[in-house]
């Protein structure tokens, strides 16, 4: 097995974290801001796979966690793309700053 | 009837298509592509493609006499005939040009219909390529002239048909120059013999 | 064969730094069919990652779920929202600035923490073959209720989009 | 140790490669040699895959001629051996087109992502004793998720294209491959509970018995799953009759519509491969992989392989192409829960292994089949009357 730091690769899903945060801060489109939380989400699954893999707790733990967070980030694309398609068919925006009145 | 029973039958005819086009003849469910360069179905007789142009013994002898009824008569067309002249300019009876766009022809037979000198019919040739379009595919006089062997050999009914009618209208011809030989006959054609195409 | 290792250490470190640079993509291009590519990419770079922790259900799951299924229902969402050829929109909202300040600030802080803290690496971890049998008997033994909990949530979820994504339907001529 | 002369011929290859490497490791370091060892299989596989593709037009043209009542190709060379040569030559040789308006780098990058997934598949499948080229402990798993990938290229294709037919034919062929893939999934589900393993190798191994004979296909549920297997396998690699995404009556050419060219023939090439690698993985399955009697092994492999490519090819010189609607409804509502009934089978021939298993098991097929095909008889809407009629 290839044995880098732990830290290098807690720096890395970090500055991936970042840039997804980033994306979600700054985008207008809702589906850019969904993009970048999947990314967000990629990058906490990196770390609990890490953690896992280079402490004493047992290796499938951090794995089985990683599975039920890309589960839900793939309900969470499905249900949010759903919303993103209603939104659109009643509005014709996918723009967030366009769509603040919280009603329609 | 079981479901999804038509899928297999649909299935079980294209296998048997498939194994018969191995084992079976032609007219059995085998194949029945003809190889075309190296095969070749049989040209039936009454197949008429392009006209030509038929002389009897030798090439001056041509049955042509440049009348131009099927420049006329053609639909698209695509014949020109020019008389030839002699030396005093007279027409002579006979095509200086004769030349037949076969880009432009479309095979209707009306020239053969028409001419009554039988000089006149549709070839077998169909097989006819040029290297360019509009100047490749027209024939002239010189490759559109063929021998009454040519003619015979290709549709041998119609030919000796007409070879019959020939020789009756000339032996009336003579017996009748031999019952009266004063007046000569001005042209060397017989008499235009209303034909019978077929 | 320590030269094979060297090697494959600076290509896990390669593939981290695309994997950023794809990343950065997904978050600053214009057009939101190129972020959707550029998502896969990472992910798929991620998936690689995952080989390298000794994850490859992980990573396997990885490309089948993220890849096959989440990327393509986002590339169906743009294909039904955006105007295909149309120019696209200014993107990004008035807060680039601010965030990346911010940002910055969040990830300085948190990469010295990081790198201060004695993380309780175990050898004997490192050392430890995890097999997918041992995957699958944890979570049909340890992990069984949030195993179940997970189905009802698809459950909820597939009843939910279904309902939220339909089309009303027509009203009846009168 | 003496073996007979038949297990040198089983090991041909594989003998073949450690004699190179054996050869190379007198004179270069190990790590060489590891090198070396990925290099020819990686040579070998990324030479079989455009060979196996060339050859499979060859193949469908021939059967789907003879089908037709037809010689296929058969100028160019003996019986048209050369005929998939001088089909490669004129690809070279045709004008690269790219439409005016098209995203240019992800057109271009459409077919040569489009061949990765295609070339990739080849690594697990086990082409005989010894002969997988990585012997991955989730093979398997590894097959469905790489061929999941085959939708990104084909969707990148269809929307860089800028044209209405590529991108109705990338939407089509997205539903189409999704909806396939689940029953496809869960259609393997059985041989890796019986084999308990993801690996490819080990579910051929599991497979052994009198006669090497012991395939899965011999089971109730080994049945069902293959050919459930077998048509999800035609419909992910968009073949007849389960070629929406490239309908030509509707859609020109879906999504590879604006592709001329070489870039053409990739999507065409890993469309061929991917029919290949997918009954090679059918075979895998089901049928025993490499095992059978006499016959050495890789001869087995490829025998079966060609035999469920020439099933594939006789369907499509056979049906007509689906309907949009029956394709979907085909596998969420008739695929999708034979799928589930047939995992039901698997854990009852875990228990049971004999006649009484076989009885109750076409018993409860052939309840699960009739009510299934109740419950997805064409549903007719009543007549509409409108008031303006009357």
């Amino acid at each position: 097995m290839i044995v880098l730091p732990l830290s290098h690769i807690l720096i890395f899903s970090l500055v991936l974290f970042a840039i997804g945060v980033y994306g979600a801060l700054v985008r207008r489109n809702i589906i850019g801001i969904l993009i970048s939380i999947e990314l967000m989400l990629n990058a906490a699954n990196i770390n609990l796979i890490a953690f896992s893999k280079y402490t004493s707790l047992s290796p499938e733990t951090g794995q089985i966690f990683a599975l039920f967070v890309i589960a839900i980030a793939a309900t969470a694309a499905a249900v949010g793309l759903a919303i993103v398609l209603a939104l659109y068919r009643v509005r014709k925006t996918v723009q967030a700053d366009e769509v603040n009145l919280l009603k329609w | 009837m079981i479901f999804g029973m038509g899928v297999f039958k649909g299935m079980m005819v294209t296998l048997k298509n498939f194994l018969t086009s191995y084992v079976c003849k032609p007219d059995n469910g085998g194949i029945f592509t003809v190889q075309y360069p190296e095969e070749r179905e049989k040209v039936i007789e009454n197949f008429r493609n392009f006209p030509f142009l038929v002389y009897d013994e030798t090439p001056e002898k041509i049955r042509c006499v440049a009348c131009g009824i099927c420049e006329r008569e053609c639909p698209p067309k695509c014949i020109h005939i020019e008389m030839a002249l002699d030396a005093a300019g007279k027409p002579t009876r006979k095509p200086a040009v004769f030349d037949v766009d076969y880009g432009l022809c479309m095979n209707c037979g009306m020239c053969e219909d028409v001419c009554p000198f039988d000089s006149i019919f549709m070839d077998h040739a169909f097989e006819v390529t040029a290297p360019e379009q509009s100047e490749g595919l027209v024939r002239h006089k010189e490759r559109l002239m063929k021998s009454n062997e040519y003619f015979q050999k290709v549709r041998p009914t119609l030919a000796s048909a007409i070879d019959q009618k020939r020789k009756a209208s000339e032996d009336k011809k003579k017996a009748a120059a031999a019952q009266a030989p004063a007046p000569p006959p001005p042209s060397a054609g017989g008499p235009p013999a209303k034909q019978e195409p077929k | 064969m320590p030269i094979l290792e060297i090697a494959a250490k600076f290509g896990t470190y390669a593939v981290m730094a695309v994997i950023l640079i794809f990343a950065l993509g997904v978050v600053t291009f214009r057009n939101l069919f190129h972020c959707a590519l550029c998502l896969a990419a990472a992910l798929i770079g991620t998936a690689v990652i995952y080989v390298v922790l000794q994850a490859e259900y992980l990573a396997a799951i990885q490309i089948l779920l993220y890849v096959g299924a989440v990327v393509t229902l986002i590339i169906f969402a743009i294909m039904l929202t955006e105007h295909l050829a149309g120019k696209t929109a200014r993107q990004n909202n008035s807060q680039s600035l601010l965030a990346i300040v911010g940002l910055l600030g969040f990830v300085t802080l948190l990469a010295t923490l990081i790198l201060k803290t004695p993380w309780p690496v175990t050898p004997t971890a490192l050392q430890a073959k995890n097999s997918v049998m041992g995957l699958g008997k944890a979570l049909m033994g340890t992990y069984v209720f949030p195993f179940e909990v997970i189905s009802i949530i698809l459950i909820a979820a597939l009843i939910g989009t279904v309902v939220i994504a339909k089309k009303d339907a027509p009203e009846e001529p009168l | 140790m003496i073996r007979s002369w038949e297990f040198y011929v089983d090991m041909i290859f594989v003998t073949a490669k450690a004699w190179i490497l054996s050869l190379l490791g007198r004179f270069l370091p190990d790590w060489i040699v590891v090198l070396a060892s990925i290099t020819i299989s990686g040579v070998v596989i990324l030479c079989l895959g455009p060979v196996i593709m060339m050859y499979l037009t060859l193949l469908e043209r021939k059967v789907i001629g003879r089908i037709q009542n037809r010689y296929g190709p058969n100028r160019v060379g003996k019986w048209g051996l050369l005929q998939p040569i001088a089909d490669g030559i004129k690809m070279f040789t045709k004008e690269d087109i790219v439409p005016a308006n098209a995203d240019k780098i992800v057109h271009l990058l459409a077919p040569i992502v489009i061949v990765v997934p295609a070339l990739m598949i080849f690594l697990v499948v086990p082409f005989g004793e010894r002969m997988t080229a990585v012997n991955l402990n989730i093979g398997l798993l590894f097959f469905i998720a790489v061929s999941s990938v085959t939708i990104l290229p084909i969707f990148m294709g269809s929307w860089a294209s800028r044209n209405k037919y590529s991108l109705l034919g990338g939407m089509r062929t997205a539903a189409q491959m999704i909806s396939y893939e689940i029953p496809m999934t869960l259609a393997v589900v059985p041989a890796i509970m019986m084999s308990q393993s993801l690996s490819t190798n080990t579910i051929v191994l599991a497979q052994t018995g009198d006669f090497d004979l012991h395939w899965f296909i011999f089971t109730p549920w080994g049945i069902v799953g293959f050919i459930i297997f077998f048509l999800c396998a035609t419909a992910e690699c968009n073949r007849p009759p389960f070629d929406l995404p490239e309908a030509e009556s509707e859609l020109v050419a879906g999504f590879h519509t604006e592709y001329s060219g070489m870039k053409f023939a990739l999507f065409y090439m890993a469309e061929y491969m991917n029919a290949f690698t997918l009954c090679g993985i059918a075979a895998t399955l089901f049928l025993g992989g490499w095992q059978g009697p006499f016959l050495p092994s890789w001869l087995w492999f490829f025998g079966k392989t060609f035999l469920l490519i020439c099933v594939m090819i006789w369907f499509r010189g056979t049906f007509p192409r689906f309907r949009v609607d029956h394709l979907m409804g085909f596998a969420w509502k008739f695929l999708l829960p034979l799928t589930l009934i047939n995992i039901l089978l698997t854990a009852l021939w875990q228990f049971t292994s004999n006649l009484t298993a076989w009885l109750w098991s076409i018993l409860i097929l052939g309840i699960s089949l009739w009510i299934l095909v109740k419950l997805n008889r064409t549903f007719v809407p009543e007549k509409r009357h409108y008031p303006l009629e009357s």
